[in-house]
């Protein structure tokens, strides 16, 4: 990109959504968590080191805070004082929620992380220089920093484990960053098998590993786009909008029947997940 | 008690000064070896960093920043007051600067070059740091102007590069000086180098002096705009507390701060080391100090101004982390910066301590100290206890690699300092001159007012 | 004062203005001529120019190896790259399949050489010549989707954006750049929509915004970029 | 993403799919890590392997998928493994498959771990002394035959972990030509009291349980979403419960003293006092009598005396509750009530099941929420399902010093036996000991020979699950790589071998243990429904699908659980000295601790209180408020068969007299990532057994806990606020009358 280019298109390289005249087509990647069908199980994250090449930290780093699960299931508790959990806990599984208006991508220093046509947030590994800035200044703190290097650790994957890799997704070395990418790997098959037969991706048709894994199928991804997928429908029927950083319907007084929500979306980054609440009988 | 004494001789002053060049105290070696260690300490645990990983640092998810980046900012703010004394002071002609701007100016180089260090030793992939300078290159790829960072990297490097401009040129007619006075070596080659051919004419110094103006002017937005741009690397992100309105005045007002206190510092060492005492004094010490009380208040205003603004404001976050800063596991520390910057510099509000060295060598220790905490407790709570809370963490004790490298830094800074004090003038003599004629010819004035001779 | 200020504004000036011109100087051309990498020293000595190269119209029963190939398309042997992302190497298999019959060149070295491999059920271990880093994928399939079979230019022409005159060479060398500036710089250029013969292609690779097609103001053809997020290749 | 097309090709290729593995692999050339190497353009560095032959849809770059069966736990989940370049990189679940319907757990997609596992034992190892020679297989074949010579078939035993399908045939087999009956089946973590109970009860061992009909289910410790019987198969179950059963959202009501995975999901978790499920059951029975259901006269009288007021204070469980659990059971039929491990592990297990299963007769749920299930019509093939009982016996017979030859295959009694049956002591008095191995474990340290075993990814084999999700099915198990060590071979190859050794004839068409699985499946296929295609065809088909599913039978369930002979003991009195009860809890991915050396596992959370690579003591806040425990205290936890140290976790679902240790870590072999990391409770339990199954009571250890004054940091995922969201909209959470789940998408 020469200085003309980069000038001319300035406003296309940081380019973001969601804004109206830039409306997303045909694909806007997206997800929709229903937490209470989640049963905190962790089969999501374990498909994720399988299908990311995830390397395990051990026990020392790993009290260090330095593990590098990019999905990690989250336990909570009421937060009023109880005796016994007596309406169980509520597992919120959370990884990298693709913001539309990415915190993450303002602040790279050298453009590493970036929004992608299809709504994705990028993160190019070799382009990284570690300054961990985008860690900094994300909101769910779902960014993970190769602090040392993994794929040269003997721990990690030694001889025969290191077989396990998945070629199609790049290990990381030390001082870069990564996080969940809606395994870009399987999404871009996919898009580039439809595009050769010219037409786009259909509902179904691609699955990111953990939404593969869940025994709950708690996990709903697809095009938010195409009126036929199923997220879609999801986000159509819970009333939430992309573009808004407060919903219609967590204005109504009394609060709505719709279980539709966006984690800390009052902070304006317009995440790609969707979760819906966990439900919990109200005659026992 | 007078800021110089009028009756100096200028060969004096030109033997006094010269004198630190070549014979100090034993002292001075003491502080050049101690600083050597340190910074072989902090090379070491450089070294070891960049060879396994940031991970020896024992930072981890929330805390991905820790000490590299409240020290950088340390040493960017320890840069502003050489600014302050040589340029701003210099504008508004305030003559008592002339025997202490030259090390200040010194400090505020070697400071920037310390700072720049630790951008160095935060990143990742410190072997492809390059990735962030704009360059044209076959990838047709550019760093993202839109980042804070990027900023920061720019206007450091226009501001260090100004600075050396600066105290370079400012330092002139003194090479000159020492090229006349200094007969073999290779010094005689380097000042005769550097001098380029400085003969002290008319027309070199109407130039000079249009130069030196320039750069001055120019130094000073910069040197305001590099703390605010430091400041938006966090104002700009979207973590809570560093959200205030006065967050960029807050940092500058910061930097001067912690400037003044290092110039008291080393005020006081060179005035030993070097025997200065007749250049040094006491007055100008005092006039420094007081200079000191003011930005203190200042400072300690706008803290006082960040801590209420977040206390009454909406933004019930930032709160959670003010009141973590007060109680958490941060606790210590915090109250520690509180009591460094805002109550330890009230003693220099009294006048028997304004001249008292030893108290104030003391005091400005305690008030970098505190400045430096200052920098940690605006970097590491906000990290520990941001807006998610299942990555709240409290046991984020930096690693001894990560203190290692900020003793390191300190014994750079001080390696640097003290070589330029013992190869460069490290108080201009020309200026001396300059400040003993005005102030002769002031007291000549006086004298024959006195006498009623009109 | 004056003069001061004047020099110095003219010499910053003079800075910015020479910088842009040659960072806009600076995109990397499409090289055209071969502009060839090292030579690659592989187990077996494999003559693309007798196998891919023109045919010589004087020898029509091609027995003169020195003077015309067979004009074997390449996709014939590389098979994968039309199926896959990797173009890999065709099995030992496939050399077989024919030299078996080709009773002519069977005592020739490397023909000796290649059935050694074949009888010790090994496989060859050939060098790679075109060899991107780790961190790249490129993606075969989609490039000879795009050029070959929907837009109907010639195997030999559209492998030969990359991979150069292979036709011509003995042991394939490189011939392009691969530089990440000079894949990009084709990627910004637009690239007719349409065949030759003005079939449309599908309404692929289009959608995306940014590389809505356009109608070129040169030759009135629609046209488009190709995709330029980088997700496409780094990943 | 299941590549159809190329499985389709699959089964038409003309080649011996055998044949297909040899040709598929890199040749043993290395394989080229993304990523970590080049990272500029280079030529001629690298090589670049090529296929000496390759089918048709091997196409470099592009994933093959092969169906299977996952080893890792005994349900019996249908995987499909994606194999690139020769190498199986990922399994995900079969979507055609009943049980797990495309899904997988984590514990099952770690089974790529347990077949790349660098602690694999990879040559036949003979101990000198302390440590192991290495020798040829036909040395340790010709020594197991001298071994055998001259020993009585009653001298020889075999202790297996379950085992089903031809495998078990061929072991059958084999120990009947050895002319021995001494076949023990022992699983460590295994419902062995529910089995009994539920053929007692409904007259089968397994019925199948519809938890997706059921509007309320009300779960006695049943850790269905997590380690019970077939916790993927529940999961999607429980997801269609929780979506609605005729348009109601189903309500989840688990009872249990230490809060599991499904605890934790329910809409009311009670806590009761350890060991009085069965009161408590029996106490909801008279309530719901009392309230109009129909009690037949030995139940009423069974209940008689179980009043709100006694049972409320028996368990701890507030007559509140009990009124609003009865009501909802009464107006919300069918429901379905489970018995699971948590109470069953009492000395009264039996008699807690009992009332259990009561509970649902009563509820009428037999033979709506809870069928029979069908079962495969070859009983040789059905799975032997392991007891801690059967292990009870064999360490009382090697105590005897009764054998002179032991084999064990597939479980790890030296790591899992309770440490009051001194069994490590009691294995070294049988005279030599063959353990077939994966790892050098706890148990194969001890044996004089121990051969290296196939992993589940390199080896033929069928599985028949014991529970059954839909019709019966049977699984199959098939190589989707070449093999990993040249010197392993798979069990059934080495059964074969060994029953050659006694039954040449029998067995000399056999070539290996694939072609006798294919014979014996082609000679059965009349009966698997495929009388009619020819035998390629169906092989092809049969390992094209991974799965034979066979018709369900329409059998019916007895339904005649009787009241006669429940006797329920009053709530346990509390024991001065050993004042709290030991739960060692089961969790989902460590199980009996087989699994312990796959990384993924070890690093991932337990889902309840986030603690990774270590043990921890569940202790009630409270409980610990009193003691002056806090979280990283180490406690010594002793009862009066010995004691281990672990980190106090303070954790709200847990009975204030009750502890909990988790199992499957504390090991002291079994590889790098097991070894040393954490405690086992196994070995402090006490020598208590059901009384009428003679199966372990894993919940009847009393200990006592005191601080050893050191503190550590507890390595768990949970940050500083301990999983509190502290105000912020993060996990948020409805009660069923605010939302309208029927419109919902």
């Amino acid at each position: 990109m020469s200085v003309s280019n980069l000038l001319e298109n300035w406003s296309q390289f940081r380019h973001f959504h969601p804004v109206d005249d830039k409306p997303h087509d045909p694909y806007k990647w997206a997800m929709s968590i229903d937490i209470d069908a989640c049963s905190g199980c962790n089969a999501c994250s374990v498909a994720c080191y399988a299908e990311n090449n995830i390397p395990v930290v051990g026990k020392e780093r790993f009290q260090h805070g330095q593990q590098m699960h990019w999905m990690r299931i989250e336990r909570y508790w009421p937060d009023h004082d109880f005796d016994f959990p007596e309406q169980g806990a509520e597992f919120l599984p959370m990884m990298c929620q693709q913001c539309e208006a990415a915190p993450c991508e303002t602040v790279c220093p050298v453009g590493a992380t970036n929004h992608t046509a299809d709504g994705l947030n990028s993160q190019i590994y070799n382009r990284c220089i570690g300054s961990r800035y985008c860690s900094a200044n994300c909101p769910f703190k779902v960014r993970y920093f190769n602090w040392y290097d993994y794929p040269t650790d003997e721990t990690v994957w030694p001889a025969e484990m290191n077989r396990q890799l998945n070629p199609d997704v790049s290990v990381r070395g030390k001082g870069v960053m990564e996080k969940c990418t809606f395994c870009v790997q399987r999404l871009r098959a996919a898009e580039v098998t439809a595009k050769g037969e010219g037409r786009i991706v259909r509902e179904g048709e691609v699955q990111t590993a953990c939404q593969q894994a869940c025994p709950t199928s708690a996990i709903s991804f697809g095009n938010l786009v195409d009126p036929e997928s199923r997220v879609h429908k999801q986000w159509q029927a819970q009333q939430v909008e992309m573009n808004v950083d407060e919903q219609e319907k967590d204005k109504e007084p009394g609060g709505s029947h719709l279980r539709g929500y966006r984690i800390l979306e009052e902070l304006r980054p317009y995440p790609s997940v969707m979760y819906l609440e966990r439900v919990r009988e109200s005659a026992i | 008690m007078k800021d110089i004494r009028e009756d100096i001789a200028w060969a004096k002053i030109n033997r006094d000064v010269l004198v630190s060049l070549e014979n100090p105290r034993k002292l001075y070696w003491v502080i050049v070896f101690g600083a050597l260690s340190l910074f072989s300490v902090g090379l070491g645990c450089e070294i070891y960093q960049y060879q396994v990983g940031m991970g020896v640092a024992n930072l981890n998810n929330p805390n991905v920043w820790g000490l590299y980046i409240a020290t950088f900012i340390f040493w960017i703010g320890m840069s502003h007051s050489g600014t302050l004394l040589s340029a701003i002071l210099h504008l508004m002609h305030a003559d008592w600067r002339k025997p202490i701007y030259r090390f200040a100016e010194a400090m505020t180089t070697f400071s920037l070059m310390t700072a720049g260090l630790f951008v160095m030793v935060h990143i990742g992939r410190l072997w492809q740091f390059y990735y962030a300078l704009p360059y044209p290159n076959d990838r047709g790829t550019w760093p993202n102007f839109q980042s804070p960072l990027l900023w920061d990297a720019m206007a450091i490097f226009t501001y260090l590069s100004s600075s050396v401009l600066f105290l370079y040129v400012g330092m002139i007619p003194d090479l000159a000086i020492c090229r006349d006075n200094l007969h073999k070596g290779w010094r005689k080659k380097l000042y005769t180098l550097l001098a380029l051919g400085w003969e002290g004419t008319d027309r070199q110094w109407r130039n000079f002096r249009v130069t030196y103006l320039t750069i001055a002017c120019f130094l000073i937005p910069l040197a305001v705009s590099v703390h605010s741009i430091v400041a938006s690397d966090f104002a700009m992100s979207q973590q809570p507390g560093w959200h205030v309105t006065s967050f960029p005045p807050y940092f500058v007002a910061g930097a001067l701060y912690s400037g003044c206190a290092a110039i008291i510092t080393l005020f006081i060492i060179l005035r030993y080391v070097f025997r200065f005492e007749d250049y040094m004094t006491k007055s100008i010490l005092k006039k420094t100090v007081r200079l000191t009380f003011a930005i203190a208040m200042v400072w300690t205003y706008l803290n006082a101004v960040e801590f209420a603004a977040v206390w009454y404001g909406h933004d019930m976050d930032a709160k959670a982390v003010l009141i973590q800063k007060a109680t958490g596991p941060f606790a210590p520390f915090w109250w520690g910066m509180v009591f460094c910057g805002s109550v330890v510099p009230l003693m220099l509000a009294f006048k028997r301590f304004q001249t008292n060295i030893p108290v104030l060598f003391a005091v400005s220790l305690l008030l970098n100290l505190g400045m430096w905490l200052e920098r940690w407790m605006i970097v590491a709570p906000t990290f520990s206890h941001g807006y998610y809370p299942w990555v709240w963490d409290n046991d984020q004790w930096p690693s001894l690699i990560q203190w290692g490298m900020v003793m390191g830094s300190f014994g750079w800074f001080t390696l640097l300092f003290m070589v330029f004090c013992k190869v460069f003038p490290s108080v201009s003599m020309y200026e001396v001159k300059e400040m003993v004629y005005h102030r002769s010819l002031h007291l000549k004035k006086n004298e024959t007012a006195g006498q009623g001779a009109h | 004062m004056h003069r001061f200020l004047r020099l110095s504004f003219m010499l910053m000036g003079l800075l910015v203005a020479s910088g842009s011109y040659a960072a806009d100087t600076q995109k990397p051309t499409l090289t055209t001529e071969d502009d060839l990498g090292p030579q690659v020293t592989q187990p077996i000595e494999f003559p693309h120019y007798r196998h891919a190269g023109l045919k010589n119209p004087d020898d029509p029963t091609n027995s003169d190896p020195s003077k015309g190939g067979m004009e074997i398309d390449c996709q014939y042997c590389h098979t994968y790259a039309r199926r896959s992302a990797v173009a890999g190497i065709p099995p030992l298999q496939k050399c077989i399949g024919c030299h078996q019959n080709i009773e002519s060149v069977r005592n020739k070295p490397r023909i000796v050489e290649l059935f050694k491999y074949w009888d010790a059920k090994k496989a060859i271990p050939w060098k790679k010549v075109h060899d991107l880093p780790d961190f790249v994928r490129f993606n075969h399939e989609r490039h000879i989707k795009r050029f070959v079979e929907q837009q109907n230019r010639p195997t030999q022409e559209a492998c030969g954006y990359c991979h150069g005159d292979v036709k011509s060479m003995t042991v394939a060398r490189r011939s392009k750049s691969l530089a990440m500036g000079w894949c990009a710089s084709c990627h910004e250029k637009n690239h007719p929509v349409t065949a030759e013969g003005g079939t449309p292609i599908g309404n692929q690779a289009y959608w995306y915004k940014f590389q809505k097609p356009v109608v070129a103001s040169s030759d009135g053809v629609v046209k488009a970029q190709g995709p330029n997020d980088c997700w496409h290749c780094h990943k | 993403m299941i590549d159809s097309s190329s499985i389709k090709q699959l089964a038409g290729h003309p080649f011996d799919r055998r044949d297909f593995l040899k040709v598929l692999g890199w040749s043993g050339a290395a394989v080229a890590l993304s990523g970590c190497g080049n990272t500029s353009i280079e030529n001629g560095k690298e090589t670049v392997v090529s296929y000496v032959e390759a089918a048709d849809y091997v196409i470099p770059g592009v994933a093959v998928y092969y169906n299977s069966t996952c080893a890792q736990c005994d349900a019996g989940c249908n995987i499909n493994g994606r194999v690139r370049e020769g190498r199986v990189l990922k399994l995900e679940g079969n979507a055609a498959s009943a049980i797990n319907r495309g899904k997988m757990c984590g514990l099952g997609q770690a089974g790529v771990q347990h077949h790349y596992n660098p602690d694999r034992v990879r040559e036949p190892l003979l101990r000198k002394g302390d440590k192991g020679e290495t020798i040829s297989w036909d040395k340790a074949y010709a020594l197991i035959a001298e071994k055998l010579n001259g020993v009585s078939g009653e001298q020889v035993a075999f202790l297996s972990g379950a085992v089903s399908g031809h495998l078990k045939v061929l072991l059958g087999n084999y120990l009947e030509s050895l002319g021995s009956k001494n076949l023990y089946v022992y699983e460590a973590v295994a419902p062995a009291v529910q089995r009994a109970a539920n053929k007692k009860a409904y007259g089968t061992e397994m019925p199948r349980f519809n938890i997706n009909k059921a509007k309320v289910v009300l779960s006695f410790g049943a850790d269905f979403l997590g380690s019970w019987v077939s916790p993927v198969h529940f999961s999607q179950q429980y997801a269609q419960f929780r979506k609605g059963v005729d348009g109601q959202r189903g309500v989840l009501v688990q009872v249990e003293s230490k809060m599991t995975l499904t605890g934790a999901n329910a809409d009311r978790w009670l806590v009761v006092r350890p060991g009085t499920e069965g009161i408590l059951a029996l106490g909801i029975i008279n309530a719901l009598g009392a309230s109009g259901v129909t009690l037949s006269g030995d139940v009423a009288a069974a209940v008689q005396g179980y009043d709100k007021a006694r049972v409320s204070n028996d368990t701890g469980v507030s007559v509140e509750h009990l009124d609003k659990l009865v009501a909802l059971l009464k107006e919300r039929t069918p429901s379905l009530v489970l018995a699971g491990s948590a109470a069953e592990g009492y000395a009264h297990g039996s008699q807690n099941a009992a009332a259990i299963n009561l509970l649902n007769q009563v509820l009428g749920n037999v033979g709506k929420t809870i069928e029979a299930s069908a079962s495969v019509p070859f009983p040789q093939m059905i799975p032997a399902k392991g007891n801690t009982a059967a292990l009870k016996t064999l360490n009382d017979d090697l105590a005897a010093g009764k054998y002179k030859v032991l084999f064990t295959y597939a479980t790890n009694p030296v790591f899992t036996a309770p440490g009051s049956m001194k069994f490590k002591a009691n294995l070294a008095k049988a005279g030599f000991k063959v353990a077939f191995a994966h790892y050098l474990d706890e148990t194969a340290l001890e044996a004089d020979l121990v051969l290296p075993l196939d992993s589940a990814l390199e080896d033929w084999g069928t599985q028949v699950p014991e529970y059954m999700a839909e019709g019966a099915q049977i699984n199959i198990q098939q190589p989707l790589m070449e093999k990993l060590h040249a010197n392993t071979q798979g069990m059934g190859d080495i059964l074969l071998t060994l029953v050659k050794q006694r039954e040449a004839d029998k067995y000399k068409d056999f070539a290996d243990y694939y072609g006798y699985l294919r014979g014996s499946l082609l000679t059965i296929k009349g009966a698997l429904g495929s009388g009619g295609t020819d035998d390629d065809t169906f092989w092809d088909e049969t390992l094209t699908s991974g799965i034979i599913k066979l018709a369900g039978s329409a059998e019916q369930l007895s339904g005649n659980a009787s009241a006669a002979g429940l006797q329920l003991p009053a709530a346990a009195a509390a024991d001065a000295q050993y004042s709290f009860h030991l739960i060692p809890s089961v969790t989902a991915y460590l199980r009996d601790g087989r699994h312990t050396n796959q990384p993924w596992l070890q690093e991932s959370p337990d889902p309840l209180t986030t603690i990774v690579w270590d043990s921890w003591v569940e202790i009630h806040p409270k409980k610990a408020a009193e003691l002056g425990i806090v979280e990283g205290d180490v406690l010594e936890v002793s009862s009066r068969t010995g004691s281990i140290r672990a980190q106090a976790y303070l954790f709200p679902g847990i009975h204030p007299d009750a502890i909990s240790i988790p199992l499957g870590r504390g090991h002291e072999a079994l590889g790098r990532y097991a070894k040393g990391y954490g405690v086992n409770p196994f070995q402090i339990l006490d020598a208590v057994f059901d009384q009428e199954t003679g199966e372990l009571a894993l919940h009847e250890t009393r200990v006592k806990i005191s601080k050893v004054g050191q503190r550590i940091i507890v390595v768990k995922d949970e940050g500083a606020a301990g999983g509190k969201p502290e105000q912020r909209r993060i996990a948020l959470s409805k009660s069923t009358d605010q939302v309208k789940l029927s419109e919902e998408v």
